[in-house]
């Protein structure tokens, strides 16, 4: 079946008119955070409970996607007065249904006026909570691939690529390339056969921003690609997905035969000639894969490691063929690109850092969960405004930004605004958006050796530098925390950080380094007194006795 | 060209590299005429000297004796010298590392021992064995210079013995020897 | 995946483009898909590698033919780097030696590397490397793993002791021989070179017993049974011939 | 064309039961959807591990042989990804995640604490078979650090005292015990 | 309160060792301990390892007296494999063996023992070394490290390299031996017996000055084990064992050393990394034996060359039974010496040391191998056992000190309680203290397979252990 404009139009109007046939909508956060709290089963309840009363056609309950503060879960929204339920149980069913038509129940209210909620803007996550990922027609009737109609019946590959480009988008998985720069690259490129694959391999510890996205939104991120797809010349296409994910994939496979059902994928996408085919591969816990090399090796069904680059993927990419790899977060931003054009996106964030970006806001702070803000806004922001500081009356120490490939950054920077090139500028990066929080409690060398076992484990093996230069680096920061270390070891310390990051094979095993060298930056002082004094500042290192 | 004070010792290693050391022949005897040998299995001073210039050690640190005396060397030699595989690798004493001490000592000291009951004295048991007044054994055999500084490296399995007199004539006449081309790890 | 382009059949129709670049101050010529290495060869210019061999696919990994590049800070591996008109490349600044020592120390540190009791002492590329780097002592303390020894082949044994991990023996088996017995297994510091099924190598369905790998590994990992200490040296002549007769490209280990 | 050995009609399995049929089915199911292709291994050594628990080494070789895959880099594939286990699990599994956010947490205590208690580390299983240790990259459950998995159910603030307990329980309820 | 002594480190021997004496309350001398002080776990750390790497493994137990462990290492290799070495490799070997002994002993005589025997014991301890020697006696120096460079020399014309050479395998050895070579030893032959009769001549004129010596360095009955050929000849390389009581009498002969197990147990004690072989039938401590130079010449029949026969009448007419004081080991050294040379003379002129046919191939055709020769200091055994790949799964290794361990300590308290009164003790007494120990020449390395360097310390212990005072 192939759909034109009208059709779309049509699924959108009905689906509009269902859910304004409701008195009362309830959303039920079923994102992987919120279900492990039991949302489940509270979702469970209140559909009972509703038919039970006889409510069917004047209370509609809908799971949906993650609602962002996870660390209050299991939460509710109630689109239609606008307020926010946390930490509800089951045993609050009843009187969350009684209280629907008068005021809502005072203690599991959740401040929907606190900077966490206001502060935000959502692009990426605009559907994020507010309809249920299992259901295409709830996705069209918030304009979706409205979008990728207009991308393929009204604009050249050429005019989509300027809309990107145009729009300052960069790339989302860390590095923050620009997006259209690849497309362009990806455009040229010879070829018959090319591909687009879409990397949600998040294997960054307290990064959770894609599995997010994928499991609230699916939809959004097909029609990225098939965009995508239209736009380089390619026909297939892959989302790489971490098996970890499970409601992320199954959610994705869901949405995927509904977009191929609709046409949306397939053979004559809206009546143009172009057709796209979408395939989701799982990941197998491989945090190497997030690279691109390894991620190709991966989905040819090989082990995952890098090979050098050049040739880039864009030339050699997956069996040989043209093959651009965006990330999920950067395929979310596409369509609405393509909706509201370039000059909209590029009016948010900063001057090089346009729009907004999705963090995972988890560690010492008081709201912690998935939160989506215009690039340019400061740490101290972040952690203090949206976040709500550190619990209990802590002292906010450093926040780590980009993962094992990322830094910790000190509270001399906390006003700083986020965007790459800052985050560049202190030696950290933006990664995939993960953000941990640290207090006064925790140990910087501990830290950074919790990223070096990470690395270590993490290396695929193959260049040596990074093989065994993590294992090296890893015993010193054990010897630095077990206070045994001399200063001898402190230099060899620094000596191989140097040597990784300039010698190593691949981005991962360059960057490997950075939360070792940023902590040395910014925290030398606890290295040396774990050296000198026997003793961690942060009193959270124990001694080990000495062994013969 | 003047004299200086030389001390050689063992550690854990075979005394190849002190037979290597003899195997400079009669040039020994030239030598002997230039160096003051203070310390080394081959004098009879029982205690390390409060200085000397230059000190050859063979051998790998293995036990807590070995780890005193290492330490003691390099607060009282001015140039310390590893001599030897042993001494830069741990080598074949090394090779234990791989098996925990208990393991080691099993297999030399109870494994391979009468069975108990042809012992008169009965002592070491199947549990295990316990030395005393001589030295603890480490947990592993490591090259000296994970313990202390080293100024010079002289690899080989033996080094060579025109290895050593270049490095002694360089150090005699004052300059710095440059190691490369004259021994490789297991020469 | 290919390593690097595939080599283009030179022809007068489709000839490949002649380019001038400078290596350590010399002028060289070289056709645009000779990397940097082979070029550098040809000139005299030494550049140490070890998972590097004519006749294989190339890897990129031991990271020991790393040149600087003028202008940039990036270090390129010279095996799998082709160079660019005007290009000035040095092999031997301070900066990149004292790397390549230190890489090369990593791998004395990651397994058990016995020189003097080995039966390739005095034939081993690694040890060789340690002289060519002047490497007279590791750095970093030994990690002293423990590995096996697999002896269960009638006529070859592997020590994983002394496997550095070039995957030679992987490649000229799948590569040359078409057997792929080999691979590796597992990942980063517990990566291993396996036979099959990860079982005793004297079980493999799949070996053919040709002995190419123990020809190509550069240390004494890979021996023939019965040599005693010092005297595996090791024969490589047939590498570049049987690639040739049997015409496969380069790299197809990968898939 | 592969060698007579591991053909796939002429590699054995074990002696199978109705349900290991279907279990086999599953996979070779899986093996269909990728045309038998080798870029299939990796989505079919994933429904081989949720079918069999584990890589069984037969399982393996009908694989290769189906997938036309060599031995040595179906084994490979296997062991570089953390997901696959080439050993049968304990009867529970219990995974500690250590991402981030759990070990600023406390999950790396937990861990010392099941080690020091249950004497096993992680990717062990207790003597009697009861109790497998894992542990994850990150759950994506940060907000609930530290987090951990239950059989399958994911749990939220963790303490050392809680999973301790829930593992006690699980060993000592076989009335055996 | 009884006091301890501990002499550490003994010098001027070969490895690592330490002596403790106990002293009684009234001042006599309870008890006298010799301590091998480091370990190196040989027998462990070969596991694993294919057996042919075994020959350099084991040579790296010692440094002076590689050769032996390599012929002994090769020997149960062969046996291993099931192979007779061809008849050139077996002369090879043996010729191999000559040269290690002739650098071996004149290591032990001018380097380490000619300080005393020569400066005299009593001597200033700064003197008394080789040093020392150079200094006093140049010319007797000098022809000491003239015969020592000889036999190391004949080792590298052979085998290629001094120390710890690769040349000897398992089935026989790994290249042929050239005319060129063969000459060049030849030639070197007249310095060597030259030097080697001047030095026993003297020698024997010196032996008046040492009447004390002889009488206490562990001169009392034991028993003496060595190794003898089939006429029951003077042997090292390839024959059977004798043993013979204190007073001459064989009480096991043709002992096949693959059976070393039924004349041969080895205790432990807790105060020494070397183990104490006994005996066996006579049980431990009583089974005390002796082996080495003079062990050798007391059991053989003769040594079978014309100039050794001469002087091996000569030092057996010293006593009526075997010759017991081990100070005489030094004597034997000198006699052995021109055994060898005499010995490669006769091996040299043999044309079939030229041929090519040096190495017999096999795979392993037996899992258990024991190798045994006489090394410079005594008999050397080697037992491995592989696995059906020719792994080593289990090694056990006798080495020359450690036969004497019992002897050394009987002869260690013998000094002690003639020398030492009180805690009171002279340079003089000290340095006896260690020239018993020297006169064994214990190879401290090879025991230190089991023990190994910092020489000596003499420690005054009460009788409960404690520290009294290091000397």
């Amino acid at each position: 079946m192939t759909l034109n404009i009208e059709d779309l139009q049509q699924i959108a109007r009905i689906e509009k008119s269902k859910k304004d046939g409701f008195q009362h909508r309830i959303n039920v956060c079923l994102a992987a955070g919120c279900l492990s709290c039991g949302s489940g089963l509270i979702k469970e309840a209140l559909e009972k409970e509703v038919t039970r009363r006889g409510l069917d056609s004047w209370c509609k309950i809908t799971g949906v996607g993650c609602l962002g503060l996870c660390a209050e879960g299991p939460l509710l929204s109630l689109p239609t007065s606008g307020s926010y339920y946390q930490g509800v149980q089951v045993s609050d069913v009843p009187e969350i249904l009684d209280s629907l038509n008068g005021s809502p129940v005072a203690r599991l209210v959740c401040p929907a006026e606190t900077p966490f909620f206001q502060r935000q803007v959502r692009i990426v996550t605009e559907n994020c909570g507010r309809i249920d990922p299992e259901r295409i027609e709830e996705y069209i009737a918030e304009d979706g691939y409205a979008g990728l109609y207009q991308a393929l019946t009204q604009m050249t590959p050429q005019e989509i690529i300027d809309q990107v480009s145009g729009s300052g988008l960069r790339g989302r998985g860390g590095a923050g390339y620009p997006t259209g720069l690849k497309w362009m690259s990806m455009a040229k490129a010879m070829g018959s056969t090319k591909f687009i694959i879409c990397n949600g391999d998040e294997g960054d510890p307290g990064a959770f921003m894609d599995r997010s996205v994928l499991e609230s939104d699916p939809h959004r991120v097909i029609e990225g690609m098939v965009i995508a797809g239209y736009a380089t010349g390619a026909n297939q296409g892959f989302i790489y997905v971490r098996a970890e994910y499970p409601l992320a994939v199954k959610r994705l496979r869901l949405a995927l035969s509904q977009a191929e059902r609709m046409g949306m994928i397939g053979n004559n996408i809206f009546n143009t000639s172009f057709h796209f085919n979408l395939q989701v591969r799982l990941g197998a816990g491989a945090f190497v894969c997030g690279e691109e090399t390894a991620l190709i090796a991966s989905i040819e069904g090989r082990m995952g490691r890098p090979r050098p680059r050049p040739p880039f993927p864009v030339e050699f990419g997956l069996w040989d063929h043209p093959t651009m790899i965006n990330n999920v977060e950067t395929l979310a931003n596409i369509a609405p690109i393509i909706r509201r054009g370039s000059q909209w996106f590029a009016g948010i964030g900063t001057e090089k850092s346009k729009g907004t970006k999705v963090f995972a806001l988890a560690g010492k702070v008081v709201n912690t969960g998935l939160i989506e803000i215009p690039m340019g806004t400061s740490l101290r922001d972040i952690v203090f405004a949206i976040g709500g500081g550190i619990p209990q009356g802590g002292r906010f120490k450093a926040v780590q930004t980009g993962g094992p490939s990322g830094g910790c950054i000190p509270e001399q920077f906390l006003d700083m605004p986020v965007d790459y090139d800052s985050l560049a500028q202190v030696g950290s990066i933006m990664g995939s958006g993960g953000m941990i929080v640290m207090d006064a409690s925790s140990c910087m060398v501990d830290v950074a050796r919790f990223f070096m076992e990470f690395c270590m484990s993490e290396s695929c093996g193959k260049c040596v530098p990074c093989r065994v230069g993590t294992r090296q680096i890893y015993d010193i920061l054990g010897k630095i925390t077990a206070s045994r270390a001399t200063m001898a070891e402190f230099t060899m310390l620094e000596d191989l950080c140097d040597l990784i990051k300039n010698t190593s094979l691949c981005g991962l095993g360059q960057s490997a380094p950075n939360p070792v060298l940023t902590t040395l930056k910014y925290f030398r002082d606890e290295y040396l007194a774990h050296i000198h004094d026997r003793q961690c500042l942060a009193g959270a290192c124990k001694k080990a006795e000495e062994v013969l | 060209m003047a004299k200086i004070s030389l001390a050689t010792i063992w550690l854990d290693g075979c005394s190849g590299c002190h037979m290597s050391f003899l195997d400079m022949d009669e040039r020994f005897l030239d030598l002997a005429g230039q160096v003051d040998i203070l310390f080394s299995p081959l004098v009879d001073n029982k205690v390390f000297p409060d200085h000397v210039d230059v000190t050859l050690v063979e051998g790998a640190v293995s036990n807590d004796s070995d780890k005193k005396n290492i330490a003691i060397i390099r607060q009282q030699s001015t140039i310390v010298v590893a001599f030897g595989d042993c001494a830069i690798t741990a080598n074949v004493p090394g090779m234990r590392n791989r098996y925990p001490v208990e393991a080691v000592l099993q297999r030399a000291y109870i494994e391979n021992a009468a069975p108990p009951q042809q012992r008169s004295n009965g002592q070491p048991s199947k549990e295990g064995i316990s030395f005393h007044t001589v030295p603890q054994l480490a947990r592993m055999a490591r090259p000296i210079h994970e313990c202390i500084p080293v100024d010079f490296f002289l690899p080989g399995c033996p080094p060579p013995p025109r290895a050593i007199l270049y490095l002694l004539t360089e150090i005699l006449a004052g300059r710095t020897p440059q190691m490369h081309g004259w021994t490789r790890f297991g020469a | 995946m290919k390593q690097h382009p595939p080599k283009k059949v030179r022809s007068d129709l489709n000839p490949s483009r002649l380019l001038t670049f400078k290596i350590d101050d010399r002028d060289v010529t070289a056709h645009e898909d000779e990397t940097i290495l082979s070029v550098a060869r040809q000139n005299n210019i030494i550049i140490p590698t070890l998972c590097h061999l004519d006749g294989l696919s190339e890897r990129g990994a031991c990271r020991l033919c790393i040149v600087e590049v003028r202008g940039s800070t990036k270090l390129l591996p010279a095996c799998v780097t082709f160079p660019r008109q005007d290009m000035e490349i040095i092999t031997n600044s301070k900066r990149v030696i004292n790397y390549r020592k230190k890489i090369l120390e990593l791998l004395f540190t990651e397994r058990n590397h016995v020189c003097s009791v080995c039966v390739a002492n005095g034939h081993c590329e690694l040890q060789n490397l340690a002289v060519e780097l002047g490497v007279d002592h590791v750095r970093y303390p030994y990690l002293y793993p423990r590995h096996d020894v697999d002896a269960s082949h009638s006529r070859f044994c592997i020590d994983h002791n002394r496997c550095v991990l070039c995957l030679r023996c992987v490649r000229v088996c799948d590569e040359i021989e078409g057997a792929h017995t080999w691979d590796i297994m597992g990942r980063g510091m517990t990566s291993k070179v396996i036979t099959d099924l990860n079982q005793p190598w004297g079980t493999s369905e799949t070996c053919t017993g040709c002995g190419k790998c123990v020809q190509v590994c550069p240390t004494g990992a890979l021996t023939e049974k019965g040599k005693s200490v010092a005297e595996m040296s090791k024969r490589r002549q047939f590498l570049p011939y049987l690639q040739m007769m049997r015409g496969r490209q380069g790299g197809s280990w990968q898939k | 064309m592969l060698a007579e050995g591991i053909n796939p009609n002429a590699t054995a399995l074990p002696a199978t039961s109705p349900a290991q049929d279907h279990r086999l089915r599953m996979v070779n199911r899986t093996m269909q959807l990728y045309r038998n292709e080798p870029h299939g291994l990796i989505e079919t050594l994933h429904t081989v591990q949720e079918s069999f628990g584990y890589l069984e080494e037969p399982i393996l070789r009908y694989v290769a042989a189906a997938l036309q895959v060599p031995l040595s880099r179906v084994y490979a594939v296997a062991t570089f990804y953390h997901s696959f286990t080439l050993r049968p699990p304990g009867e529970h599994t219990c995974v500690i995640c250590r991402g981030t956010a759990c070990y600023i947490g406390g999950s790396g205590q937990i861990l010392d604490r099941i080690k020091e208690k249950v004497g096993i580390a992680t990717g062990e299983t207790t003597a009697d078979g009861k109790v497998s240790l894992l542990e994850a990259r990150c759950l994506g459950s940060c907000g609930l650090a530290p987090a951990g998995v239950f059989d399958g159910e994911v749990t939220g603030k963790l303490s050392p005292e809680k999973v301790l307990e829930k593992i006690g329980r699980w060993q000592h309820h076989d009335p055996e015990h | 309160m009884a006091k301890t002594i501990t002499i550490e480190p003994i010098s001027r021997i070969e490895g690592h060792g330490m002596i403790t004496i106990v002293v009684e309350d009234d001042g006599s001398i309870g008890d006298a301990r010799f301590h091998v002080t480091q370990f190196r776990g040989f027998e462990k750390l070969c596991e694993g390892r294919p057996y042919y790497e075994m020959v350099s493994i084991t040579e790296r137990i010692c440094g002076i007296c590689p050769v032996s462990h390599a012929l002994a290492s090769s020997k149960a290799c062969d046996s291993i494999l099931g192979v007779h070495p061809p008849e050139t490799a077996v002369m090879l070997r043996r010729l191999l063996n000559c040269g290690e002994f002739i650098q071996s002993h004149a290591l032990s005589f001018f380097y380490l023992s000619s300080p005393d025997l020569l400066l005299g014991m009593d001597t200033d301890p700064e003197k008394r070394n080789i040093v020392g020697v150079i200094e006093a006696y140049p010319e007797l120096a000098r022809s000491g490290i003239r015969l020592r460079k000889i036999g190391q020399q004949v080792i590298e014309l052979l085998s290629g390299k001094r120390i710890h050479a690769a040349w000897v395998v398992p089935g026989g050895v790994n290249a042929p031996f050239t005319a060129e070579h063969r000459d060049t030893i030849r030639q070197m032959i007249p310095e060597a017996l030259e030097i080697t009769t001047h030095t026993l001549t003297m020698f024997k004129k010196s032996l008046e000055n040492f009447r004390e010596e002889i009488q206490t360095f562990a001169n009392f009955p034991t028993l003496f084990m060595g190794m003898v050929d089939k006429d029951g000849n003077l042997e090292h390389v390839d024959g059977r064992l004798r043993i013979i009581d204190a007073k001459g009498n064989i009480i096991a002969d043709t002992v096949d050393p693959a059976d070393y197990q039924q004349i041969i147990a080895e205790e432990v004690e807790q105060w020494s990394y070397l183990k104490f072989p006994y005996y066996k039938p006579m049980g431990y401590p009583a089974g005390i034996y002796r082996v080495g130079p003079a062990a050798r010449l007391n059991v053989c029949n003769g040594c079978g060359t014309p100039l050794a026969d001469e002087e091996w009448a000569e030092f057996r007419a010293l006593e009526r039974g075997p010759v017991m004081s081990s100070f005489f080991n030094h004597y034997a050294r000198l006699i052995e010496i021109l055994f060898c040379i005499e010995t490669m003379q006769k091996l040299l002129d043999d044309p079939a040391l030229l041929s090519p046919r040096i190495r017999a191939y096999a795979q392993p055709n037996f899992l258990e191998g024991i190798g045994c020769v006489e090394a410079p200091r005594g008999t050397l055994l080697h037992h491995y056992q592989v696995d059906e790949n020719g792994l080593m799964t289990w090694a056990n290794l006798i080495v020359a000190t450690g036969h004497n361990n019992l002897a050394m300590n009987r002869g260690v308290l013998q000094v002690a309680k003639r020398f030492i009164t009180g805690t009171e003790v002279s340079e003089g007494a000290l340095n006896r203290l260690e020239a018993v120990i020297r006169a064994f020449d214990p190879c401290l390395s090879c025991s230190t397979h089991a023990l190994g360097g910092m020489p000596f310390t003499i420690s005054f212990r009460k009788r409960d252990g404690t520290l009294l005072q290091t000397l």
